[in-house]
């Protein structure tokens, strides 16, 4: 099974960490990460939301950061799937789920992974709210969640 | 050169333009040669690319900046800055 | 519905995650650790693990670190289970599931949660190993990871 | 004072003695005074209590330390250091 998905249906946080650990007897820690969609954003309600992306690019840029997670930290397996198209608010938008011996590193490759997705993976928010549609924009916080990790020493 | 450009979220809206396969010629041998096709169309297209506005570029599903090289075949998306998670 | 609970039953990682955020709209993040028992633990083979615990002081002490967790960042909600008894390798043992609005709040929060749970909640782990029954030590980088967050400043 | 004394884990396997309700004196006040009281019993008493054994104490189900005061009906608990998670 490949360890990005990008898709439009709904995903199941317990199977997804279940497929992580099922059988295996060497995973002593699992961090998970799941985003959802607020229904409330930069002080204006939220009714629905819509995730564009760049098929293709969007896996591409996925596996790639998997693959820097597995260079820095002692990890066994990582799973991120990512929803797109309509979504609610209370509705789950992104997972990351990282399995390792020991919890530092699970925890340091759950938080990378998505401060990586946030600045590099090709995926564009769009939201109504009561003064119309807008797109999301991008963070100067999520930029230096980012920088963190240019200049940290892996653990 | 042949080369198949791509738009995304509010720059796709913007330009009316998901996608458009092209036959450019780019004397630099870069994205930057590119962009400045793009803003000769004038309009709505030169705004779009002007200096100093927010957005990205990806050479071959890879990020790339002004500076990167383009050939003939090549895939080259222009987006905002991403937002998801 | 109590924030910490000590139980022998194995639990279900995703309910317990659905029930952080099942009906709300104001849930943007949850992170979830969970810690499993290991085949193998320092450089011996484990066939069974037997976890005690001090009735009372258990869940007196998870209390007071979910509240600790609340004063040190905004948090929405927060599920700690610590399993007792005998267990196997696979399965597991805690899980710590912080929701919030934003995602580096609750990546702290739940870190913080495991680091105190490490060092200061009464359960003592029991192995049993080709080479006989033995309690598990403590272990210095424990207490290293705990003692990170008596000098670091909240985000 | 009258005491309720618990063990727990290795040092209950070792004294073995979960619990026991004491009658005891303990003229300082504090968990110090009790350990003395508990080495005097000799033997593995003595030696599981020995300064410089890793070994934690609480006090009515809270941290504390061979300084914590103590009175009559608390609840103390001697244990090795946790390992739980």
């Amino acid at each position: 099974m490949s360890r990005a998905r990008v898709q439009a249906e709904a995903f199941d946080a317990g199977l997804e960490i279940a497929r992580l650990t099922g059988g295996r007897r060497d995973v002593g820690a699992v961090a998970t990460f799941i985003g959802y969609v607020r229904d409330l954003n930069e002080g204006s309600g939220v009714s629905r939301m819509t995730l564009e992306h760049y098929p293709g690019m969007t896996e591409r840029a996925l596996e790639d950061i998997c693959d820097e997670a597995f260079g820095r930290w002692d990890l066994l397996d990582l799973r991120v799937v990512h929803r797109v198209g309509a979504l609610e608010p209370g509705e789950a938008i992104v997972l990351v789920a990282v399995s390792s011996a020991h919890r530092g590193e699970a925890f340091a490759a759950c938080e990378f992974v998505m401060d990586y997705l946030k600045t590099r993976a090709p995926f564009w928010k769009k939201e109504e709210t009561p003064e119309g549609a807008r797109w999301v924009e991008s963070r100067a916080s999520d930029d230096d969640a980012a920088a963190r990790w240019e200049t940290k020493k892996t653990p | 050169m042949k080369l198949t450009l791509l738009y995304f979220a509010s720059l796709r809206e913007r330009l009316e333009c998901p996608m458009e396969r092209v036959e450019m010629s780019v004397p630099t041998g870069d994205v930057a040669g590119i962009v400045s096709q793009l803003r000769s169309r004038g309009g709505i297209w030169n705004e779009a690319f002007a200096p100093g506005r927010a957005w990205r570029i990806s050479v071959n599903q890879r990020m790339a900046t002004l500076e990167s090289s383009v050939v003939e075949g090549d895939e080259i998306a222009f987006f905002p800055p991403v937002t998801g998670g």
